[in-house]
């Protein structure tokens, strides 16, 4: 075993946050390292100092027994460094091999002159593409894509290049078992053909699975680095939140009521959705679940208003609506949190509190002179950090983008949560969010049910949907396939019904 | 004044603070310098203190600068050029761009006067469109009436919130880019001013209109001897004006509105991020005409001052040399086109740039054939010294 | 069937609508005005179109990467000015003219690239400052005075080459150049993903302030062309010479597309929508419109031309879109899951 | 006796040959007689001039003089001097009401009129012969530029008043506007020539265009000298040293000349008096007659027009 890079004694921070604190941290060659650690405890920092984003405030970094100081994200690729970041890097207007290969572009001449060669642009990436399993054409503009074609081309523009050491910031928050699984196939490669390969996530199982070293962080400070088979996952939770986690979902202590919230009929949108029926309940969770573009998201937008739809009727309290928008919607007090953050959450140069406190500003404002109560507005977004348990620095002043990813969805359920909300579409709200922060969130959402509320909750992760729902309906192809009630929840029924499966031919990929 | 005086007393205050604490710790004259450089560039108060810093100076060399009337009358110019760039900071801040403001400027003045004006020339106005019906020999609308002035003010606003109604709704309705549909709204009413009166100018206010610009004195200052029978004109300074007045009105009024109401934060949400802003229930459709409309009405206010000391309807006000001091006044007051920031402070600091800048360059008496490189220069520098201070203060405030 | 051919001509004019526009008016000028239609016309609305045409493709470069230069008209100022003088001093040739001019132009962008990239000044702030600046040193070295150009240069710009205007093929050429880089070359891909993300970009290995700097001095020297060029049609060079210019620049560039917040837009579209107003000016004094009614209706034309291409990019956007169901066209008939796309599984483990 | 003197001297721009001459006319003579001048530009924008004019009230001036933007931001300027004691003359373009101020006018309309007129009787003999009505073209200015406006309305008066004595006379005129702008009057006089291949008189209303109109009828075989079968009547306003030249050559048949020394004499000369005698609110009208200078009467009144000076000085040579 051989020691590829190690940083000493490395200390990062921001506005008087420690982000990264006296940390030693030691790559292993042909190992997979994972790290964990809560929201905001210095992960994405520490990948960033390595990977020249940010420039650390003092210690060192060894690459290969040599000293090493990249002053951008250029240096720390020429050293052999591929990072995919956790937030989405790509160029939207861009093709996907432009993305690839945007850094250095194969070119040919004709004649004099130099050109980018298209054709070996297109057959090199079509071949990392089959690599790391996106099944779309080289040349499809970013645009076009879903979130989670995105990630997978975001892992294959850093794959493109001979790298030595590869970083994965939570590259799983937007892929379904399949890709997940079809990643550490590629991780796994990439480990026994010598490289060192960092992984970071939040899915603690995940992390068991793959690593051969693990490595904790907790509030900047490198808690443990040791081989994964001296950690047990209750071990990994409590170096990472300094506390014993009893269980992973809350006690449920709502009850479904007799009176439907939301009922959609019939609801076809042409080329998304078909023939949609569903009806939530007051105090009932709802899950939603399908695999990579089946058309959830597009399902919630339609019922939140934000697309229309072209036939069907949809009821809010028995109410059909009319008109469908937005700020209909948010009158009856439904509330949305979207699965892009980034771009429709967040005003990320804004505070924190401006953040929490947009939706529901008209409460906290006179409807004649719109005077804002700053006082009330800044208490009320200071409660709901709290109740979220955000880790920032002054929320009135702090921007949403200084805050770690996990905190950032914290913020974008928060604003939702203060507007107190009677249907509340999440989807993935727990994407990103470490586990003392998801029972956070399990918990609001059951208090949230318990005072009567509908909740529709979209969700990749079959087990917490397994573990928080009264009922689950599949989605396949912009139908919806199957609904399970509680007491039929089977993870592999539900995952067959979503690979529109009979049940005598199991997938081979579903295990 | 005021505002800038009240300003004034905390600054001083700190410099105190500072002398006491370096006492104590015994800092050498330069540690002290810098300190307080630094003090001074981390400032939201920079731009006005370089300014000023850059007038005393200069007025040691020129002294025609340090007169009182000199004074007086810089003030006067600050306020028309004011109340246009605080509509123009609304627009920034949610990331949009006004150039019909210049436009607006001239079709307000047209339609005033057009509603006002005492006596046209036959000779001069009857191949004008309306000849005959809204204008006569008689002069325009209203002439001579009582309510003319009244009226035509409420026509200029209703004008300016006109212009901007349709701005706004070929950017919310027709999904035209903001810069591209402020400009089809700057040529098209620019000319249509001017096929409103065929060029010509409007002249014959009165003098209810008139007295609304700076020649309407409310508070004027007399320095000479204390019982001269004859006061010339010149030597009686007018320091609070009518337009003072409107104009500061119009500025606490839009403070109110982006520091304090809903409407300003939801003004903030849409320049930071439009789709977000909206699906969290922001009316931005109603935002941004709004908006568009406040800076019509800014631009018929000023319109209003421009007009009332020129006392003539002109179609050729505003227009894109006025455009670009404001948008540059705004900039260097520190709003930025991309949206989400500006304040009302900032923009009144930058406009007290360009009026001091220009009136410096005009005292030293520069050839004309080089004024207008070295404006450019202290344009340059002034933006410079600025982004070192946004610097500065984030490097400050991270450690 | 019937209205699935239907919905196909409404997409086809859709997706052209900027195009049928142009043709639209053409037709209506071609019809209700003699001699429009002719090539001759043709070519001076194009020779007329080619100097806010060029200014237009070099701010598109700017453009892409969300800046702006608000200099380009004072930069032709300046370097027709120098160039002018030069000749006129030192009787040096014409493609020494030329070259002068060129090279003023370089070097103007390459200080707005400087006050841009190294002084992180505002691109807004930096090109109004030296719009008064470069005006005012032009100034300073003519004293205000015209420069008339030495006869020589009249020679130059009446060259026709098989009987096309030389500055027409100038702007011919500044196109397959600017086609070239942008769609070619790394430079140019690397200039819309700077425009689209410059964070992204850092983080991706480009080297952002080269790219920031050349679409300067790119936007400078083709200022620089169409001031020589310019100049040689009109053959003097005042005061007000290329003033306000930046702004018919800018909407050319918008009209044929380019976004001003950066990542979109493209050199055709700019030589497309700079030829598109200069037909509709062309047109206008053609048909003797009112002289008060010639811009309002050129604003109009804008308008709905800009209103046009947000429709033909919505829709664009839209057929793009890859949708989860193939029941686009017809909805009453069942979707078969066999014409679905079967979700293939990646691996087989 | 002009020693110790300091007068302020506000203009509007220097953006041509005319503008340019006028300037150095008055600032060197009132330098060279030891006065001492303020100037400011105020670059189009009437109201910055008011501001300059009151800065210069402030300083405490001995005079003003202004070349104002147009006629009536002219009148509240003067009265604004005129209110603070500072006695002020107006160059060139006159106030609307001409009751206050030193006025010195030359009246666009009327200068234009003379040169159109001359062309006009041209024209006349031409179509006497050939029974061809004469198809007439005017290049318009800026249509904020008043100035612009009386050229035009001049060039229609003479039109209109030859139609009237010999109908048929004059095809309705084709107006082609600049923007004083030399590429903006490239393209549409290029555009209008196009479409009015017959366009036999042409006015512009600046002498400053001369040679974009030169360069669209030369490849059209349209610039042709006085006596050519293809020679286009032309005509102009502001008497420059192109001008003066082209007249030499027979191109240009006449241009309607301000009398720029003239002027620059009489502003000079009644400032400067009003000073002396310690008025502070004087009033005069000086009339600026203007002329025709044409091909006919070049020979005598060649060292009246300020541009054939300059031009003969060598002001065009390289
Ligand atoms: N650019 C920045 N400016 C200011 N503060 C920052 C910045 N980036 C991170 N921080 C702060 O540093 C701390 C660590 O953030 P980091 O992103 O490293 O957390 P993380 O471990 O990756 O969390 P997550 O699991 O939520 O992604 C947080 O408190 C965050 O607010
Ligand atoms: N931003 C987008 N632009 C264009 N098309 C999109 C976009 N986002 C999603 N789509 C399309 O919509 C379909 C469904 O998207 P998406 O993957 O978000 O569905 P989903 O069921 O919500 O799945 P998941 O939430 O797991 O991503 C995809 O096939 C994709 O083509
Ligand atoms: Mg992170
Ligand atoms: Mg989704």
């Amino acid at each position: 075993m051989t020691i590829l890079f190690e940083t000493r004694s490395l200390t990062k921070s921001f506005f008087g946050i420690t982000a990264v604190n006296n940390i030693s941290l030691e790559v292993e060659e042909g190992k997979i390292l994972g790290l964990i650690g809560q929201n905001g405890a210095g992960k994405s920092t520490l990948m960033n100092l390595i990977g020249g984003v940010h420039q650390p405030d003092s210690g060192q970094m060894l690459l290969a027994d040599k000293a090493y100081t990249p002053r951008n994200p250029a240096d720390a690729k020429q050293a052999g460094i591929a990072f995919i970041h956790q937030e989405l890097n790509l160029f939207t207007n861009l093709t996907i091999a432009e993305n690839i290969f945007i850094d250095g572009f194969p070119t040919r001449r004709i004649g004099p002159i130099r050109f980018i060669d298209r054709g070996q642009l297109k057959r090199e990436t079509a071949s990392i593409l089959e690599w790391v399993g996106l099944d779309v054409p080289a040349d499809t503009v970013i645009e076009t894509m879903s979130p989670g074609e995105r990630q997978l081309a975001e892992i294959a523009k850093a794959l493109y290049f001979d790298a030595r050491i590869i970083i994965f910031d939570e590259p799983t928050t937007s892929l379904t078992a399949r890709e997940t699984e079809r990643l550490f196939e590629i991780m796994r490669q990439l480990r026994d053909t010598g490289k060192a390969v960092i992984y970071i996530s939040h899915i603690l199982k995940d992390i068991a699975a793959i690593s051969d070293s693990i490595a904790v962080m907790r509030d900047g400070v490198l808690m443990a680095q040791e081989s994964a088979e001296s950690f047990t996952i209750d071990r990994m939770i409590n170096l990472m939140v300094g506390r014993k986690l009893e269980q992973l979902y809350p006690p449920k202590t709502a009850q479904s009521e007799p009176d439907t919230l939301l009922q959609v009929k019939n609801v076809s949108a042409k080329g998304l959705v078909k023939d949609i029926d569903l009806s939530l309940r007051g105090g009932e969770i709802l899950g939603l679940f399908g695999l990579m573009g089946s058309g959830r998201t597009e399902l919630a937008r339609i019922i939140f208003g934000l697309d229309q739809f072209d036939a069907g009727e949809i009821y809010v309290e028995g109410k059909r609506r009319t008109a469908n928008s937005i700020r209909n919607s948010i009158k009856n007090r439904i509330a949305f949190v979207t699965e892009n953050r980034r771009e429709e959450g967040l005003l990320m140069n804004v505070s924190i509190a401006d953040n929490t406190t947009l939706v529901s500003l008209p409460q906290f404002a006179n409807d004649l002179t719109l005077y804002v109560n700053q006082q009330a507005l800044s208490d009320a977004a200071q409660q709901a950090s709290q109740i979220l348990q955000l880790k920032s620095g002054d929320i009135t002043t702090q921007a949403a983008k200084a805050l770690s990813g996990g905190n950032q969805q914290k913020v974008v359920i928060a604003k939702w949560l203060l507007n107190e909300p009677m249907i509340f579409i999440m989807d993935e709200p727990t994407r990103g969010v470490d586990v003392g922060a998801k029972y956070e969130i399990y918990t609001i959402i059951d208090q949230l049910a318990a005072i009567g509320s509908g909740v529709l909750f979209i969700s990749s992760e079959i087990e917490e949907l397994i573990g928080m729902c009264d009922r689950i309906l599949v989605m396949s192809q912009g139908e919806v396939v199957g609904e399970f009630t509680r007491s039929e929840f089977d993870e592999e029924r539900i995952l067959r019904a979503a690979f529109r499966e009979g049940e005598e031919k199991p997938h081979a990929a579903v295990k | 004044m005021s505002a800038i005086q009240t300003e004034h007393e905390p600054q001083t205050l700190n410099l105190k603070r500072i002398k006491a604490t370096d006492l104590a710790t015994s800092g050498s004259l330069s540690d002290r310098l810098v300190r307080w450089g630094k003090k001074l560039l981390l400032s939201d108060y920079f731009i006005l203190i370089v300014s000023i810093i850059a007038y005393v100076i200069a007025a040691q060399f020129f002294d025609r600068l340090a007169r009182p009337l000199n004074m007086t009358n810089q003030l006067s110019n600050m306020w028309p050029l004011f109340a246009v760039a605080i509509g123009q900071t609304f627009v920034l801040i949610i990331a949009g761009i006004d150039l019909a403001q210049g436009a607006t400027i001239a079709l307000a003045s047209v339609v005033g006067a057009m509603i006002m004006a005492e006596n046209l020339n036959p000779d001069m106005f009857d191949k004008l469109p309306f000849w005959g019906s809204i204008l006569t020999e008689n002069g325009g609308l209203l002439a001579g009436s009582p309510i003319a002035t009244p009226v035509a003010v409420i026509g200029m606003l209703v004008s300016g919130l006109l212009v901007g109604l349709i701005v706004g709704t070929l950017i919310t309705r027709f999904n035209i880019t903001p810069f591209i549909a402020s400009l089809v709204g700057f040529i098209f009413f620019s000319y249509f001013a001017l096929w409103l009166t065929q060029s010509r100018n409007i002249s014959g206010l009165p003098e209810s209109f008139v007295n609304l610009g700076d020649s309407g004195e409310l508070i004027s200052v007399y320095f000479g001897p204390k019982l001269d029978p004859e006061i010339r004109r010149r030597d009686i300074l007018a320091v609070v004006t009518a337009s003072t007045v409107i104009t500061l009105g119009l500025a606490f009024f839009a403070g109110y509105l982006l520091n304090r109401t809903i409407f300003g934060k939801h003004m903030i949400a849409i320049g930071t991020n439009p789709r977000a802003a909206e699906i969290s229930g922001v009316p931005t459709r109603r935002v941004i005409t709004l908006v568009y409309m406040f800076s019509g009405l800014c631009a018929a206010v000023g319109a209003i001052l421009y007009t009332a000391r020129l006392e003539i309807g002109q179609p050729t006000l505003g227009g894109l040399n006025l455009l670009l001091d404001i948008i540059g006044s705004c900039v260097i007051g520190g709003s930025s086109l991309f949206g989400g920031k500006g304040s009302i402070k900032g923009t009144f600091f930058g406009v007290v740039f360009f009026v001091l800048l220009g009136n410096i360059l005009d005292a030293a008496q520069m050839s004309p054939f080089v004024i207008d490189a070295v404006k450019g220069l202290f344009i340059l520098i002034a933006a410079l010294l600025d982004y070192t201070r946004t610097r500065l203060v984030r490097v400050e405030q991270s450690t | 069937m019937r209205r699935l051919s239907e919905s196909r001509l409404f997409n086809f004019i859709i997706n052209n609508s900027t195009g049928i526009l142009f043709v639209v008016i053409l037709a209506f000028f071609a019809l209700t005005a003699q001699n429009f239609f002719s090539l001759d016309n043709a070519l001076s609305i194009i020779k007329n179109a080619s100097f806010i045409g060029v200014l237009a493709v070099g701010m598109t470069f700017v453009l892409l990467t969300a800046g702006i230069d608000l200099s380009v008209g004072s930069n032709m100022y300046l370097s027709a000015v120098v160039a002018g003088l030069l000749m006129r001093q030192f009787d040096i040739p014409v493609w020494m003219g030329l070259l002068t001019a060129l090279s003023i132009g370089g070097l103007y962008g390459l200080f707005n690239g400087f006050c841009v990239v190294v002084l992180r000044i505002v691109p807004f702030m930096v090109t109004l400052a030296t719009l008064v600046m470069g005006r005012g040193i032009g100034t300073f070295l003519t004293q205000s005075e015209q420069v008339d150009l030495p006869e020589r240069v009249n020679e130059f710009g009446q060259l026709r080459l098989l009987g096309i205007p030389m500055p027409v093929i100038v702007f011919l050429i500044v196109l397959l150049i600017a086609i070239y880089i942008l769609r070619y070359t790394p430079l140019g891909r690397q200039m819309y993903a700077v425009g689209n993300d410059p964070d992204a970009a850092k983080k991706a290995g480009v080297n952002t302030d080269r790219v920031i700097w050349s679409v300067y001095v790119i936007s400078g020297i083709a200022a620089g062309l169409v001031g020589f060029v310019l100049a040689s049609q009109v053959m003097r060079v005042d005061r007000s010479f290329g003033e306000s210019y930046e702004l018919d620049a800018i909407a050319a560039a918008v009209i044929g597309g380019t976004s001003l917040f950066g990542g979109v837009g493209s050199a055709l579209g700019a030589v497309f929508g700079a030829i598109l107003l200069q037909m509709v000016e062309a047109g206008l004094v053609f048909r003797s419109v009112n002289l008060y009614l010639q811009p309002m209706v050129k604003a109009l034309v804008i308008f709905i031309a800009v209103f046009f291409d947000g429709i033909r990019t919505a829709n664009i956007a839209q057929q793009r879109r890859r949708y989860i169901r193939n029941d686009l066209d017809d909805t009453d008939a069942p979707v078969s899951s066999a014409s679905l796309p079967e979700p293939k599984p990646v691996s087989e483990s | 006796a002009q020693e110790g003197l300091t007068i302020c001297f506000g203009f509007q721009d220097l953006e041509t040959e005319f503008w340019v001459a006028g300037h150095r006319a008055i600032t060197q003579t009132l330098r060279d007689q030891g006065v001492e001048v303020l100037e400011f530009n105020a670059n189009e924008d009437p109201n910055r001039q008011l501001e300059q004019v009151r800065d210069c009230i402030a300083e405490g001036v001995d005079g003003i003089i202004i070349i104002p933007q147009d006629g009536d931001s002219a009148v509240t300027i003067v009265n604004e001097a005129q209110d603070a004691d500072t006695p002020i003359a107006v160059f060139n373009r006159p106030p609307n009401d001409r009751e206050r101020g030193i006025i010195v006018v030359a009246d666009n309309e009327i200068i234009t009129e003379q040169a159109v007129e001359f062309m006009a009787q041209k024209a006349l003999r031409q179509y006497e012969i050939t029974q061809e009505p004469i198809t007439p073209l005017i290049l318009v200015g800026a249509l904020q530029d008043t100035n612009a406006i009386g050229r035009r309305d001049g060039f229609f008066n003479v039109i209109a008043r030859y139609n009237e004595r010999y109908p048929g006379m004059f095809k309705e005129p084709i107006e082609v506007a600049t923007e004083w702008d030399a590429a903006t009057a490239l393209a549409n006089l290029e555009a209008a020539i196009t479409a009015n291949p017959d366009v036999d008189f042409i006015f512009t209303s600046s002498d400053f265009l001369f040679p974009t109109i030169r360069s669209v009828l030369e490849p059209r075989g349209m610039w042709a000298p006085t006596g050519d079968p293809n020679h286009v009547i032309m005509g102009g306003l502001d008497g420059d040293a192109t001008a003066c030249m082209l007249i030499d050559q027979g191109y240009v048949d006449a241009t309607g000349v301000q009398d720029l020394f003239l002027e620059a004499e009489l502003t000079l000369s009644g400032i400067l008096d009003a000073i002396e005698a310690g008025d502070y609110q004087p009033n005069a009208v000086l009339p600026d007659p203007g002329f025709a200078l044409t091909a006919a009467n070049i020979q005598y009144q060649r060292s009246d027009m300020w541009g054939c000076v300059l031009y003969d000085e060598g002001f065009l040579d390289n």
